[in-house]
C-alpha cells in the first residue's frame, strides 16, 4: 500500500518525565530535517524537577512540526500523539493541544495495572478523551517492548520512533543510523538494543496501525545546502563563538541559562571562557570590564538579570563600552513565568535606565537569526560604540530547527587586540560632529591613557558638569542611533504593498503571523506583515508603509489593555509595547493584540484575532 | 628596581619613566584628606618599578577615594558605587598582561560592595586593592559607614551610629582564597610605601585596608590614633612588612607575627573589635593560591583560524 | 529719601565655601518672606567637598528672587550680587547668571592684598566685569567688619546681611530678631556680635550705598494664612511624618539624602525610624517587607539608586504591595551629574521593570507639593495596593519657599495596623472585576495566611502558570491605573482655552512655564500652558484639551534630539520623555522643547523658545 | 512546652494547634530531597511552641528551598533571588510581635546574596535563618555554587568547579555581630529538630547552616558524609545542642566544645575547610548582642496624636 501524501502534522510525545520522550522526538525530528522536511520542534516541560510520575502536572514531552513548507513555529493543534500513560495528556488537552480527530496512540499497559485504582483511572481517562473527540488507539506498546528488552522505561522511546518512521514513511536505515548517532560513544551493546526495539516499534506500526501512513513530501525548492538543527540558546552561543568574542559573564537564570551551558561545553576549544559571576550585576560589570578592556564581551540573562543589570547597562552607554546582551525573554513582571514565553523586555531594555540611556535593541525572529544577530552585535557594538541587547524569548530558546548552515569568515570575528600607539591629539570620545561616532583607545596603547567615567564628561573623558559639555556628550550619543538607522532598509513587507491591514512584528511571532498572514490572504483578504528585527533605532520607512493600509496593528505575547474591558477607556488603553514605540514614532493609531498567554502564539489564535479586526473594519467601510 | 623590565625592552624603544609620567589631574581632594598620600606613595610605586603608564589600570567604584583613577595618568575606569571589584576583575580576565590597582572607600567596597568583596576574595585575581577606610561616608558628606565607629553621629544618625563597626579584616580573612591581607595608617609613608609595595609584588588579590584621614568629617578619629599610636599594633616578622629604621619608634607597641599562621591572624584582626587593638602591617599572606586569572584568560592570544576551526567543529555536532 | 518700589530683584551672594554666604541668603529670604513677599532661593554648591579658595570652581552661594508676586522658580540673571572675592565670580558669568547692568558688590579687600598676584586678579577681574557690563562697586567690606569683629571671615555674612536689609528697605528690628532665631541656642555673646555687625552692615549701605534703595511690596492678597519656609526635601520629610507612615528605608545618594537627614532628626518624635540600608536594593526590599507586614514604607532616593531597586520594584507591582518611593531627580545617565537638575526619570519610572508592572507616579511641581503628594502617594498606595513614585528634582530639593502651613489632619495618617480576623472566603487578592481593587490580609489576621510570591499567582496567591489565570492578573493590575484616572479631573488649562500654542510640563519647571507664558501673553500671543502632577495614569481630557490649539509642546528638562541636527528626521527624532507619553496616548503630534543643561530651566529661556515655535507656527499660517 | 503562651491567652481565645494547623501546600521537592527533612521539623518546632500560625512569617528568596513559604500555612513571603533577609528584616523592623524566619539556599545567600547576609548578620535582628545548603543550584539544574566542592562537575562548570568551596561559617563567625551559628545535616532528624528549636529560641540572628541532601544533582556529596561520618564532627558541650542519648552513637568523631569561645569555633571552622572536617553542631552562641530591631521598631505604637503634635513641632521650626 502507498502511503497518503500529507503536507504537514504535528506529532506528540508525552510521557512521565524520564522517559526519554524528548530524545525520541529529537531524533524523529533530525531524520525528518535530513529528509528535507521543514520541521520545528518544542519541547513540553513540566514546572517541577522531579514532578510524580502519571500526574497531568507531570507532563513532558516534545512537539514535533514537520512538513513540506519550511516551517517557522510550533503550530496549532496536534494531529497526532504517542502517550505513554494516560494522565499526562490531560494538561495538554487543558491547553488546547488537540482537536478533534487527533490521532492518539495510547499505551495501554495501565488497563492491566496490578492497582484497581490506576486501572479505573485509566478506564475513565480513555472515555473522557473519546468524548473529547480524541481518536485513541490502545496498544500494547510496553508489552511489545519488553519482548526486546527488560526494562522498556529505558527504551520504549526508541520503540515508540520506530513507530512514528514507519507511520511517516520515513527511511528506516536513516532511522537507524540516526540512533547510531544518538547513542555515538556508547557501548555497542546499547546502541544495537535501542535499534532493535526501533525495528520492533517499526514493525508493530506495519501490524497494528496499516490505517497511519502518510509521506510528507521533502520541502520545495530547497537545495542541497548543509543545515544545522538546533534550539535557540545553542544557536545564540554558536553565535558568540563564531563573533570572535572571547567572554561570556553570566548568572544562572531559566530559560538564558542553557546557551552558557553549551558555550561552558565547547567555547574553551575556541579560546572562550564562561565567567559564572556571583550576579547578575557582578556579571555585567565583569563584562564592561573586560570591553573596556578591548575584549568585547557578552553576557546573557532573562528578565530578573535584565533588572539587575540596569545600573551598569546605563553606565556602558554613558562611557559608550561596546557589549552584548543577550535577553532570553520569560513571562513577567517580577519572577513572574519562569518557563514561559513572553515579549515583555522591549520597554524595559529601551527606557530602563534613568536618564537618557539610548542604545541598540534588536529582536532574533528566527533560531538562525539567535545566531546572526548576535555576530552582529559585536560589531555593531564596535562600530558603534554601544551595548547592543539582542532580545530573544522562551519559545526560540527552546524550539529546534533546521536553519542553513552558516559560512563561517574571518570578518566575523572581532578584529586582533589594536595595541600600537595611540594619537594623543585624538580625545578619548572623538565624536564625530555630523554621526556621533568615535574610536576608542584600548588599555595598553601608549598615549591613550584616559579614565572612562559614568559622570557626565567632555571629550577628553574628563568630568564636567557644565551645560554645553553635557547636552554635547548626551546629543552624540543620542545621534548615534541616527546614523545607525540611515544605514538599514525598510523592512520587506510579506503580502500586498497595500491593502486593509498591516500586522506589525518583532521576535519569535514571526512564523505564527506570517502563516496566520498567508491564510487569511488565501480566503481573499488584504492583510500583510512586516516583521521587525531593528527596534532601536527602528527600521526607516515605516510611516510610508502604514499609510497604505486601512489599518495597523501589531501581534505581541505582552500585555495590552482590552479596549473593551471595563474602566478602559482610547485616553487610558495600556498598549502592547512594539504599538506604544510605533505611535510614538509615526502617530499613526496603530492598535495591537496581545495575550500573556505564556506560550507561543498558535497560527489560528492570531488568525482569529485579525479576522476579528477585518471585520469590523469591513463593517465600519459599510462592506 | 629602576631597571626597565626585560620583556618590555624587547618590543618598544626604551624609555624612562619619572614621577610626572604617573601623575594624572590635579588632586582634588581636602587639605589633610589622607587619599594625597596614598595617591603620592602609589605614583611612586610605579615609577619604582618603571610600569609603562600604558599597562596599568586604576579602576574604582564611587566616593572621594574613588576619584583616584583621575589623579592618575594611567588607563582608568572610575565605575559604579560599590562595583569596582568585578569592573577590575572584567579588566583582568582577559588582559593577564595588564596591571590592575583597585581604589574603592569604606562604603564602596563593604557595604554597597559586600557581596563582590566576598566573591572577588574568592576570586584571587591578581590585583592590588586599597580600600580607603575613613570609616565614613565622605563624598556624600558624612553617612554612616559600616566601619564608623559605634555612637558616632553623622548626618543618618545624628543619635551616634547604632551599630558596632564592622571589621573587614575579620571578614576577608574568614573567606576562602583569602591570600594578602594588610592594614596601614596612610600618615606614615615609609610604612605606606612598603605595605602598598609588598601588595603590589604579591601574586594574588592583595588586600590591604588603610586606615585613612578625613579631616572635614571625622578629624577625630585618625587625631585621636595619631595621638594615641598605642592604640596600634605594629606586626613585624621577616615575612612581613618591612620596617625601615625609625619607623619602628613611632608604633610603641609591636608583636612579631607569621603571616602565615591564619589563626594569629585572625586573632589579632579580632582583637581590633574586641580590644581595640588595631593591627598595622601583614596580617596573612599565602602566594600558592591559585589565582582566577590564570583560568580565564586561558586562550587569549588563540588565532582566528583556530577559532574558527572549533566554531566549525561545534556545527558538525548539529549537522544534518 | 524715599526708597524706589520695585517688583521684584534677584539678588545672589557668592563666596569661598565655608564662609556663610549661605546662611545670609537664608535668613534674607526668611526676613523677606515674613514681610510677605514672594520668595525663592537656592544654593550655589561647588562641586568638590573642600574646594581650594578664590577659585571660579569654588564658587559657593546663594540666589534669592523676591517679589511681589507668589514667586516658583529661580528667574533669569540676576539684578544684584555681593562678591566676597572676585573670582567667584567667573563661574556664575559662565553659567549665565548676570546681564548687562547686574549691580555688583565687591569686598575690595584683595585690591591690597599682600601677593602681587592677587592685585592683579582682582584688578583684571574687576575690568573684565566692567566690560561685561557689570556694574561694579568696589566696596570696604572687610576694612568694615574689622573694625567690629577680630575675623571678619566669621561674620561678614551678618554684615552682608545688614547691607541688604538696608539696600531692600527690610524691617531692621526683623533682621535683628531673625539672627537672634538663627543663633538659637547659641552663647549671648555670639548673638550680640552678629547683631552688630547685622547694624554696622545696615549702616554702612546708607552710607555708601545710598543710591541703592528699593521696597518691594508685599505679595498682593495675601492673608495672614501661617507658612513655612523649607526646601523640597524638607518639605518631603514633613510629608512622610504627615502621613503616618513609620519606617524610611534609604541608602545615601546625592541630592536625595538631605531628605532622610532630616527624618533621621525629627522622625523618632513621631515614632518614625530612618533605616540606612547596606545598599538601594535592600533598602527597597527592607521597605517592601515592612509594608507586606502592615507598615507602608517609604524609600527615597535618586537616578543610580532608582536603577538598582528596578528588580523590588517589580516585585511590588507584582505582588501589589503598598509602597511610596520618592525619586529626587538627578542629571543622567549613569552617575551624570548628581548634584543636578534633569527630568530624566519618567519612562524609566514607566517602563523601567522587564513585564508589564503597572504603577502610579506623581510629580511634584512645588515645595508644597513635594510634602502633599507624598502625604497622597501613602493612600494612593494602600488603596490601590500598588507602588507609587514620587517625582521631585535637584531643583525641588535644595529650592526654598514658603508655602502655606499645611493642616494637619487625622485622615492624613495610616489607619491604625488591623488585626482582626480575616474572612476565609476572601482570596488574597479578591479583585474586582471591574476595578481591580482587592483588600489585603495582613500578617497577624487570624485566617488571612497567604504567602506572597513575585511568581505568576492566582487570587489565592498560589503559583499558576496557567495562561488564563495570568491573563487576569495580569489585566487586574493594569485595571487598577483606569479606575484611578477614573476618579481624576482634566488639568487646569493656565491660560487661554483655545489659542496657537499649549505647552504641557511636568515637576518643577512648573513656575518657570507658567512665568514665560504669562510674558508671552502680555504680548499678544495666544500661548497656554497646563502642568500634569500624574503621569500615571495619565490626567483625563488631554486629548480634547490638545485639540483646542494649534500646536502642542513639551518643555522638560531632559533629552530629545534637535529636530534640525545633522542625521535627524522626522521618522528617528528621539522625543523628551513626556511628549513620548502623550503621542501614544493622544496621537497629537506632541513637539518639544527640552535641553540637559543641569539647571533649572530659567523662565527667558523657556520663552525664548516658544517665542521660536510660534513664530514658525504664524509663519506656516501666513501670518 | 505544650502550653498557650501567656501573653496570647489574654488576649484571644485558647486554641490549640496540631501539625495541620502548619502545614500548607503539599511540598513539591523531589523524593529525597533534604528540604522535606526541615520542613517537618519545623512544623514540629512551631506545633509544640504553639505559636499561632498567623504571628510566623517564612521569607524566602528564590531557589528550590526557598519555595518553603508555599509549604507552611502561616504567613509567607517568597521573595526574590538573594533578597530574603533584607525582606525578613523589613518584616520584623516594625511588627516585632512577628515571629519571623527565613529559608533560603546556598546560591540564594552565598552568591547573589552576599551582601545582604554580611549585613544581615551584623543587623542580629530576631529572627531563624534556615540555610539549605546543597552545595549546588538545584531549582535552575545543577550549576556550580559557592559551596560546591572544586572540580565537582556542573553545567557551568563542565569539568568541574574552578574554585575551593566557600566556607559559609568561617565567613559569618567574622562577621562583627554574629550571635548564633550552628551546623547541622538534614538527615539526622533529633539533632536537626534540637538545632532549629535551639536557634528559634536565641534572641538575635540564629544562622544554621543545614547541609542538605539533592539526589537529584549531587547524590554523591551527601552519600559520602552519610557512608563515612567520621568526616563529622559532633560539637557537644551543656550550652550546646542538646544531643539526645542515642544521636551521638551516629557520629563517632564528637569534640567538647564551648560555643562562646569564638577562637575555637573559628578553629573549628576553619578545619572544614583545610582538614575536610565538618562541625556539626553549635559552633558559636551570644546572647549579649543588641538586636537592631529592638531599634528600629521603636514608637511602633505611637498614637495618632502624638504622631500629629510631633509634625507640628517639627513644622514650628520652619514657620515664618
Ligand atoms: C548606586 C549608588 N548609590 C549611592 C551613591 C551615592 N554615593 C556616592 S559615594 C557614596 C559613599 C562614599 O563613601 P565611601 O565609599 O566610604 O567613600 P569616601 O567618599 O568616604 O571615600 C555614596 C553613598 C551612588 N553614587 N550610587
Ligand atoms: C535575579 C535572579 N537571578 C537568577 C535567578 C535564577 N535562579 C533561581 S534559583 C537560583 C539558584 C538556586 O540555588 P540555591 O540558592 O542554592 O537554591 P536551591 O535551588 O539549591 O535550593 C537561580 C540562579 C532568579 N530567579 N533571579
Ligand atoms: S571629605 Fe574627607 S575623604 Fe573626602 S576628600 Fe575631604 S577629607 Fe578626603
Ligand atoms: S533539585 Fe535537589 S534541592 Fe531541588 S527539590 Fe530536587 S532534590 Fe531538592
Ligand atoms: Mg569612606
Ligand atoms: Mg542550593
Amino acid at each position: 500500500m502507498n502511503p497518503t501524501t500529507i503536507q504537514e502534522h504535528i506529532v506528540e510525545i508525552v510521557s512521565d518525565s524520564g522517559e526519554g520522550a524528548q530524545k525520541c522526538g529529537q531524533t524523529f525530528g533530525n531524520i525528518s530535517a535530513k529528509m528535507r522536511n521543514g520541521v520545528w520542534t518544542v519541547e513540553i516541560i513540566p514546572a517541577e524537577i522531579q514532578p510524580p510520575a502519571r500526574t497531568p502536572s507531570g507532563a513532558s514531552g516534545i512537539r514535533v512540526r514537520l512538513g513540506s513548507k519550511y516551517i517557522t513555529n510550533v503550530g496549532n493543534e496536534g494531529d497526532l500523539v504517542v502517550a505513554f500513560n494516560e494522565q499526562v495528556l490531560y494538561s495538554r488537552i487543558a491547553n488546547g493541544a488537540y482537536k478533534k480527530g487527533t490521532i492518539v496512540l495510547l499505551d495501554n499497559r495501565w488497563a492491566t495495572d496490578p492497582s484497581t485504582k490506576i486501572q479505573q483511572l485509566y478506564v475513565k481517562a480513555v472515555e473522557e478523551f473519546r468524548d473529547h473527540g480524541l481518536i485513541v488507539h490502545e496498544l500494547s506498546i510496553h508489552e511489545a517492548c519488553l519482548k526486546v528488552v527488560k526494562d522498556p522505561r529505558k527504551g520504549k522511546n526508541m520503540f515508540v520512533l520506530g513507530m512514528l518512521c514507519r507511520i511517516y514513511n520515513r527511511d528506516r536505515e536513516m532511522g537507524r543510523n540516526e540512533i547510531a548517532l544518538t547513542f555515538a560513544g556508547k557501548k555497542e551493546a546499547i546502541i544495537s538494543s535501542n535499534q532493535n526495539l526501533f525495528d520492533a516499534g517499526y514493525q508493530f506500526a506495519i501490524d497494528q496501525l496499516s490505517e497511519y501512513f502518510f509521506d510528507i513530501p521533502p520541502q520545495q525548492g530547497m537545495g542541497d545546502q548543509p543545515m544545522v538543527v538546533t534550539n535557540g540558546n545553542t544557536a545564540v552561543g554558536l553565535g558568540v563563538m563564531a563573533s570572535g568574542m572571547e567572554l561570556v559573564s553570566m548568572y544562572p537564570i531559566t530559560p538564558a541559562t542553557s546557551a552558557s551551558h553549551y558555550l561552558a561545553d565547547v567555547f574553551p576549544a575556541c579560546g572562550g571562557f564562561v565567567h559564572q559571576a556571583e550576579d547578575e550585576i557582578a556579571a555585567i560589570a565583569f563584562a564592561i570590564g573586560a570591553s573596556y578592556a578591548g575584549k568585547t564581551a557578552c553576557t546573557i540573562t532573562s528578565g530578573p538579570g535584565m533588572a539587575l543589570k540596569t545600573e551598569n547597562l546605563g553606565l556602558a552607554v554613558m562611557a559608550e563600552i561596546p557589549l552584548v546582551i543577550v535577553d532570553v525573554q520569560r513571562g513577567g513582571p517580577s519572577t513572574g513565568l519562569p518557563t514561559k514565553i513572553e515579549q515583555g523586555d522591549l520597554l524595559s531594555s529601551l527606557y530602563g535606565m534613568p536618564g537618557d540611556a539610548p542604545k541598540v535593541i534588536l529582536a532574533a525572529a528566527t533560531i538562525a537569526e539567535c545566531f546572526s544577530l548576535v555576530v552582529l552585535a559585536r560589531k555593531l557594538a564596535e562600530a558603534f560604540r554601544t551595548p547592543v541587547i539582542v532580545l530573544t524569548d522562551a519559545n526560540l530558546a527552546t524550539g529546534v530547527q533546521p536553519w542553513e548552515r552558516p559560512e563561517l569568515t574571518r570578518d566575523m570575528l572581532a578584529p586582533p587586540l589594536d595595541q600600537s600607539e595611540w594619537n594623543p591629539q585624538i580625545p578619548a570620545y572623538d565624536w564625530d560632529k555630523k554621526t556621533g561616532l568615535s574610536q576608542r583607545p584600548i588599555p595598553g596603547m601608549p598615549n591613550g591613557e584616559y579614565v572612562l567615567t559614568g559622570l557626565s564628561h567632555t571629550k577628553r573623558s574628563k568630568v564636567s558638569y557644565e551645560a554645553a559639555e553635557n547636552q554635547q556628550s548626551t546629543s552624540m550619543r543620542s545621534r548615534k542611533l541616527a546614523t545607525l538607522q540611515s544605514t538599514l532598509t525598510p523592512p520587506k513587507i510579506h503580502g500586498g504593498e497595500d491593502g486593509d491591514l498591516l500586522v506589525v512584528g518583532w521576535g519569535s511571532t514571526f512564523g505564527a503571523i506570517e502563516e496566520a498572514v498567508d491564510n487569511l490572504r488565501e480566503r481573499g483578504n488584504k492583510v500583510s506583515a512586516i516583521h521587525l528585527r531593528f527596534l532601536s533605532p527602528l527600521e526607516p520607512g515605516l510611516k510610508d508603509i502604514f499609510s497604505r493600509f486601512n489599518k495597523v496593528m501589531t501581534v505581541e505575547v505582552n500585555y495590552s489593555d482590552d479596549p473593551n474591558a471595563p474602566m478602559i477607556t482610547a485616553e487610558n488603553r495600556r498598549y502592547a509595547q512594539l504599538a506604544t514605540l510605533l505611535r510614538v514614532q509615526t502617530l499613526v493609531d496603530v492598535d495591537c493584540w496581545s495575550v500573556v498567554y505564556g506560550h507561543p502564539l498558535q497560527p489560528d489564535l492570531i488568525e482569529q484575532a485579525l479576522q476579528g479586526h477585518l471585520d469590523t473594519l469591513n463593517s465600519a467601510t459599510g462592506e | 628596581m629602576f631597571g626597565i623590565k626585560a620583556d618590555w625592552s624587547l618590543d618598544i624603544q626604551e624609555r624612562y619613566f619619572t614621577l610626572d609620567d604617573y601623575e594624572g589631574n590635579e588632586a582634588r581632594w581636602c587639605s589633610g584628606c589622607g587619599d594625597h598620600a596614598v595617591l603620592a606613595t602609589t605614583h611612586r610605586i610605579l615609577r619604582d618599578a618603571q610600569l609603562p603608564p600604558e599597562k596599568s589600570v586604576f579602576v574604582s567604584g564611587i566616593g572621594c577615594s574613588s576619584r583616584m583613577p583621575h589623579y592618575m595618568a594611567t588607563y582608568g575606569l572610575h565605575g559604579l558605587h560599590g562595583r569596582a571589584l568585578p569592573l577590575a576583575c572584567g579588566v583582568k580576565s582577559r588582559r593577564p598582561d595588564l596591571d590592575v590597582w583597585v581604589a574603592t572607600g569604606d562604603g564602596d567596597c563593604f557595604s554597597i560592595g559586600a557581596g563582590p568583596w566576598v566573591h572577588a576574595i574568592r576570586y584571587n585575581m591578581n590585583m592590588t586593592v586599597l580600600v580607603f577606610d575613613n570609616q565614613i561616608y565622605g563624598l556624600t558628606k558624612k553617612q554612616t559607614s559600616p566601619t564608623s565607629p559605634i555612637n558616632l553621629p553623622t548626618n543618618t544618625h545624628p543619635e551616634g551610629a547604632s551599630l558596632d563597626m564592622l571589621n573587614p579584616n575579620t571578614v576577608t580573612l574568614g573567606i576562602t582564597n583569602a591570600s594578602f591581607v594588610a592594614q596601614v595608617v596612610d600618615w606614615n609613608p615609609p610604612l605606606l610605601h612598603e605595605t602598598l609595595k609588598a601588595a603590589h609584588a604579591h601574586k594574588g588579590t592583595s588586600f590591604v585596608r588603610i586606615i585613612q584621614r578625613c579631616p572635614v568629617f571625622v578629624d577625630g578619629i585618625t587625631k585621636a590614633l595619631q595621638e594615641d599610636s598605642s592604640r596600634l599594633l605594629l606586626l613585624t616578622h621577616e615575612n612581613g612588612i618591612p620596617v625601615a629604621p625609625g619607623v619602628d619608634r613611632l608604633f610603641p607597641e609591636s608583636r612579631e607575627h607569621d603571616p602565615s599562621n591564619m589563626a594569629e591572624a585572625l586573632e589579632i584582626a579580632r582583637d581590633e573589635t574586641t580590644k581595640d587593638i588595631i593591627p598595622v602591617g601583614l596580617l596573612y599572606q599565602n602566594s600558592d593560591i591559585p589565582c582566577y586569572d590564570e583560568l580565564s584568560s586561558q586562550g587569549h592570544n588563540t588565532t582566528d583560524a583556530k577559532k574558527i576551526a572549533a566554531t566549525h567543529a561545534a556545527l558538525d555536532t548539529f549537522a544534518i
